[in-house]
């Protein structure tokens, strides 16, 4: 075992967690390495193609939320959906979690039967169980449970409140018990609904290089929804930019850039690009 | 060990007094059988009881016996008691009769289709022309309550059964008409009975001397009670008479109460007074059958056993 | 619970007309259930115990030719619709009072739980007795037996209440009549709905009790006559009048007020 | 509703040792001016009609002393116990069913109604007549006039559970059982707990009427004894040692049982 | 009355609105002008001084949150507060607001008498009413009020979607809404917990030129609660910086930059400026 820095000292990132890393002391923002190559991935991967999506309001009146949404995730990559708020987004993650199956379209049915893992745009956390049990819960059984939720935990900062109940918990806090639920499941499909927001800086992008860490060491299909250009361009392979609602397809966009060289100035560099291209849907 | 006959009993009821004695003094025994009482809270429960076949008799009256055997259910009757109780007014009310009742408020116990209240309304009728129901304003409800409701002085008048009168008539409350009386204007030639035991005419046909055995206790017991004074010792705690007038009361009224024993006599007059309460009382009352159902009182009793 | 979607291709339920259609079919199976089951009581017991539905309908029809069984249901219902109103009244005020403050619920524990496990038949005879034969005495007895009932489920439920909300109003400075309005009692709807739907049924048992024991109508009073008798068609004739009102209050009221009230919720897919 | 803080300093309460302190002088409070009324009514109505707390104690000493009361007050609880096991069980799981599936409503809802509606006075004689006089027949009686309450309460709470907690629990796959265990019933909570304490105080009650109806030994029975004696004080004594030992099962078991499950819970400020 | 544009057209900013603004067509990040001069604000405010605040977890121990935390905001002055993740900023605001009395020290009374407005960090919106109602509810009664309504609700982009109920919108709009509530009540003191977080940057940007056009109009006194450094920059007059927990004011910096020249390059300079001096606090 390893010692854990406490909770109120989390920040000075653990040098030492249930996977070892070696992103301690690393200076932010920085280009963070990790994550398999792009040029290694498998070519084949989940396709998505939901021709049509309609919500009834309290009326019964459809809504046309989704309306030609078709793209692939190559196993084993990142991939980011940008879109305005409201266009659908959320949408889709709940289509493609198996959350929502009244729609118009197909879905890669291996998806179904991927073991998946969730950071939903809130929290949900089990209001009556502990932090711990929370995350325990998404967990198999196994021997070391409670080790590797300690470890979870600590990994994102929230050593040593663990048997507190999440009504005690700051929104931050509430957010990053959530995603030590997601990260700890180890998914081989992982769904992140605006995963880094509400934190400060250092905590999101802390929380980012665990992401990465965690994806170099348990190869998973990543899809993240966010609003931040630039950290998709910093986390992922590629770029789905949505329309406004009812939402379509307006481009994938791979990341051109190599992962060990997404530093800051290169990362503003290609959003700029982006910007320029799409300026009605990526704004810097 | 001998065959064992099941009654079920009101656990406080006036019935308990004489099935007391028969334990007690073993007459059950005697007669080739051993009783076994089965208490029960209410008196429809006894009757639950019969019906759901848990015992071999229960109490009942012969309105009772007669509406199951026209639903086809052959219950039959044997008489206990003729006390039936009556309409109680305050000694000095100044009520003497029932014309003078006009306007009052009466209580009336068992509802509106109680056979005392019936047949009362009947002798008003026959004999002073009297609306009884119509000038009177009457509170159905508990007995007790009603009991309770005289002495609050809520009620001018209340007709209950003969045991709570006769708690009455130590606290200054007099009888103003028995039912008795009411029988007797309706065409009785003597008294009714009140209450009787009640049971399945097939079993008492599969046990006849098990019935007979149960008769003879019956009449054993009342015989004692009747005569020693003494005997009634014992069953002052289950008679739950709060002091001596009261006991006094009670022991007289049922002595009274003890049929004569004439059972044609009885079974014709019953069947004319159930004659006049088919009418009066319609089908709510009676049932189907206009007329008491053929059988209604124990054939054997009749027959001499 | 693993109901993943394998599925593919899956058609937007974008008109559904039919929508009615298994529902009707569903209750209309659940009804037939029941009078086969009834029947089949009939064959097994013999018409004494248990007679067939065309015999209870044939005296629910005669009753109700003869005006006996409007009247007693009449005079039934009212007294059930008066006890209704201020057991509701009551108990959702003390249960949200003892609810949300814990002076209060400490006050009113023991009293609370005395009247909750005081029996029917005591509250009754008490009230006939101190108050006299009344009908206040009867009502108030009825509400007695029920109030305890629905200030337990209500204070429940203002436990359970969501305190985001309750900072919500302060913050904007409801009013007191505003936050009930629309803070609390919304939050308190199925509690409500719970205390009610169950309140109803409880309150009519209790009404039975009440008109047995000193009153001198309603169906109480003639379930009791007809029970002395042991006439078991006329006392499931007054049940089943009584069940069927409550149908159709279910049915016809109660259903599209709280489709009404629960149209924020989201329907699930 | 508007305490804004004009307030200016507030002593952080670090520590708050006598915290029971003013609950205890509130209960006793309560408890007191229980006894006072009581006192009142006997100085008014006379010892007959509402006799002395002195008097319904002494009765209960001897009664006790006796074994009379225990013996009746054993029988009775353990119908209560047995029915109360029964009705919450078989009611809960109905009640889920039909506030999470509307087939499952749609077919129980007419006979939910009926049952609710049915007089406990019919369900008992009938359970009596078609079983017979038999202990499960009358704890089946109880359990059924209770059931439908129960079923009401859960169906509502199921109606009103929040779907983003369900979702987690598919997406995360959580068996059948980690679902009912960590999802639903604690969502539940609250109304069970309703339906529990309503659903206690109702099944005493009935049992009252099954032990008066058909029964040779328990509370009921012994009541409606001294009901046709008017024995105030017998009617009293054996009420009060029933709430008495609610009282107790309320303080000493559902309560710290109640205050562990709802730990999670925000504390009010 | 002027035309609004449909909710799904909302992007273009309405040209015209219920205090007719002149922001329509601004270019995005360029300075946003408006609000008083922080030089013509008058120098008394309302002061706060929370010597400690402890919170108590469900097994009754104290945590303490805020240990020493006292500033003052000039009246009319917009103040923004920031702070790591969980370091008390939430609890702050209640405590101001009037929510949680249990602490030691003293709050300007004058804040308890005060008009507010409150954005929490979550919606809070009441489910079971419309999107148009919610907004109404915080309202007093008044001739226009449904106009007022629409008005604001339009202004947040969310015009067309009054009649929905909050679960029928997305976690943006649901947001969104509960800006809406809190701007239209014209408040004297306006509380903003994290107000633009899951926003996409345009809706964003709009919004916050919103905001500084309101405060404009009426006057009123801001504390605004961010972990978006350079969002602090861009509409802050001064910056309340927080410590870990148990939070204590680090440093209370007043932004040295005249409103109309906070263009993009201004407010980098600056961050980086903050970033060098508190490096724990502010990353970028
Ligand atoms: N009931 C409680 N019991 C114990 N600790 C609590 C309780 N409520 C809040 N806390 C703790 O108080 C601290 C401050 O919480 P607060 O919500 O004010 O944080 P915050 O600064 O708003 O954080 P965020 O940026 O994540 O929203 C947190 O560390 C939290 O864990
Ligand atoms: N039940 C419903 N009835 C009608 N419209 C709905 C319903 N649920 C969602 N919508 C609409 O569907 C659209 C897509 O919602 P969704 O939650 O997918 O948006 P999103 O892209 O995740 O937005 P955000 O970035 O704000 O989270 C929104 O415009 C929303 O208003
Ligand atoms: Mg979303
Ligand atoms: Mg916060």
């Amino acid at each position: 075992m390893c010692v854990r820095s406490s909770a109120t000292r989390w920040r000075s990132w653990p040098s030492c967690s249930w996977w070892s890393s070696s992103l301690s002391n690393r200076s932010r923002l920085a280009p963070i390495a990790g994550g398999p190559d792009p040029s290694e991935a498998p070519v084949d991967g989940y396709s998505v193609d939901i021709r049509t999506k309609a919500h009834r309001d309290a009326d019964g009146r459809a809504v046309a939320v989704l309306d030609g949404l078709a793209f692939t995730m190559p196993h084993g990559t990142f991939t980011a959906l940008i879109g305005p708020s409201g266009c659908g987004k959320t949408t889709t993650l709940r289509i493609l979690t198996g959350l929502d199956t009244d729609f118009a379209g197909t879905v890669d049915p291996a998806l179904g039967e991927a073991r998946i893992a969730v950071a939903f745009q809130e929290p949900r956390l089990l209001p009556w169980r502990t932090v711990a049990d929370n995350v325990a819960l998404a967990l198999p059984d196994e021997a070391d449970k409670a080790a590797r939720v300690a470890a979870a935990l600590e990994d994102v900062g929230l050593g040593g409140l663990g048997e507190r109940f999440p009504a005690e918990l700051s929104l931050g806090q509430a957010r990053r018990a959530a995603l030590a639920r997601a990260f700890a499941v180890k998914p081989d499909v992982l769904y992140l609904d605006e995963p880094f927001v509400s934190l400060d800086e250092t905590s999101a992008q802390n929380l980012r290089a665990l992401l990465l860490s965690l994806w170099a060491r348990n190869p998973m299909t990543i899809l993240m929804v966010t609003h931040n250009v630039r950290e998709a361009i910093q986390l992922a392979d590629q770029i789905v930019l949505l329309s406004e609602r009812p939402a379509h397809v307006v481009d994938v966009v791979s990341v051109p850039l190599a992962r060990n060289s997404r530093d800051s100035e290169a990362i503003s560099g290609f959003a700029a690009t982006l910007s320029r291209k799409y300026p009605t849907i990526v704004a810097l | 060990e001998g065959p064992v006959v099941r009654l079920a009993l009101l656990k406080f009821g006036t019935v308990n007094w004489e099935a007391d004695t028969i334990k007690r003094e073993g007459y059950d025994e005697a007669n080739g059988f051993t009783l076994e009482i089965v208490p029960f809270a209410g008196a429809n429960a006894t009757q639950v009881a019969l019906l759901s076949g848990d015992v071999d008799m229960s109490t009942g009256d012969w309105l009772f016996a007669s509406r199951q055997r026209a639903m086809g259910a052959p219950m039959t009757f044997i008489p206990y008691s003729t006390s039936m109780g009556g309409l109680m007014v305050p000694c000095d009310s100044g009520l003497k009769s029932l014309e003078d009742l006009e306007g009052k408020t009466i209580g009336v116990a068992g509802g509106p289709l109680d056979k005392s209240w019936l047949m009362l309304i009947g002798m008003a009728e026959g004999e002073l022309g009297f609306d009884l129901k119509g000038r009177t304003r009457q509170v159905f409800g508990a007995p007790p309550l009603l009991a309770e409701k005289l002495r609050q002085g809520e009620l001018d008048a209340a007709l209950n059964y003969w045991h709570y009168n006769a708690r009455l008539e130590t606290e200054g409350y007099c009888e103003l008409v028995s039912a008795q009386d009411a029988a007797e204007a309706l065409g009785a030639r003597g008294k009714l009975s009140a209450i009787g035991y009640i049971f399945n005419e097939e079993w008492a046909d599969a046990n006849p001397e098990l019935v007979a055995g149960f008769l003879a206790a019956s009449r054993a017991a009342k015989a004692h009670l009747l005569e020693d004074d003494a005997a009634w010792e014992p069953l002052r705690e289950a008679m739950n008479a709060e002091n001596d007038a009261v006991f006094e009361t009670l022991r007289k009224r049922w002595r009274e109460g003890i049929p004569t024993g004439d059972a044609a006599r009885e079974e014709a007059d019953t069947a004319a007074v159930y004659a006049y309460l088919a009418k009066a009382g319609g089908t709510e009352l009676v049932g189907p059958a206009t007329e008491m159902a053929p059988g209604t009182f124990w054939s054997g009793l009749t027959a001499g056993n | 619970m693993t109901d993943a979607p394998t599925a593919l291709e899956h058609r937007a339920a974008l008109a559904r007309p039919r929508v009615l259609s298994p529902r009707l079919i569903a209750t209309a199976l659940s009804v037939a259930a029941f009078f086969a089951l009834w029947l089949l009581g009939t064959w097994w017991m013999g018409p004494r115990l248990c007679p067939s539905p065309v015999s209870v309908f044939g005296f629910i029809a005669s009753e109700t030719a003869s005006g006996e069984l409007p009247y007693h249901l009449g005079v039934t219902l009212a007294r059930v619709a008066a006890a209704f109103v201020i057991a509701m009244a009551v108990g959702t005020a003390a249960g949200l009072a003892m609810g949300r403050s814990t002076l209060a619920n400490t006050l009113g524990e023991p009293w609370l739980i005395l009247l909750l496990n005081a029996p029917a038949l005591i509250v009754i005879v008490l009230a006939y007795i101190w108050i006299g034969l009344t009908e206040s005495a009867a009502i108030l007895a009825v509400a007695l037996n029920k109030i305890p009932n629905v200030t337990v489920t209500i204070r429940e439920g203002a436990r359970a209440m969501d305190p985001a909300l309750m900072e919500m109003a302060k913050v904007y400075r409801f009013s007191r009549g505003k936050t009930l309005a629309n803070v609390t009692l919304p939050q308190l709807q199925p509690y409500i709905a719970a205390a009610a739907r169950s309140g109803i049924a409880l309150i009519w048992k209790i009404v039975l009790v009440v008109e047995l024991l000193g009153r001198s109508n309603g169906v109480g009073f003639q379930i009791h006559l007809y029970f002395q008798m042991f006439d078991v068609r006329a006392i499931l004739g007054y049940t089943l009048a009584f069940v069927a009102i409550m149908l159709v209050v279910e049915f016809f009221i109660v259903q599209p007020l709280e489709a009404r009230a629960n149209r924020w919720r989201p329907r699930p897919v």
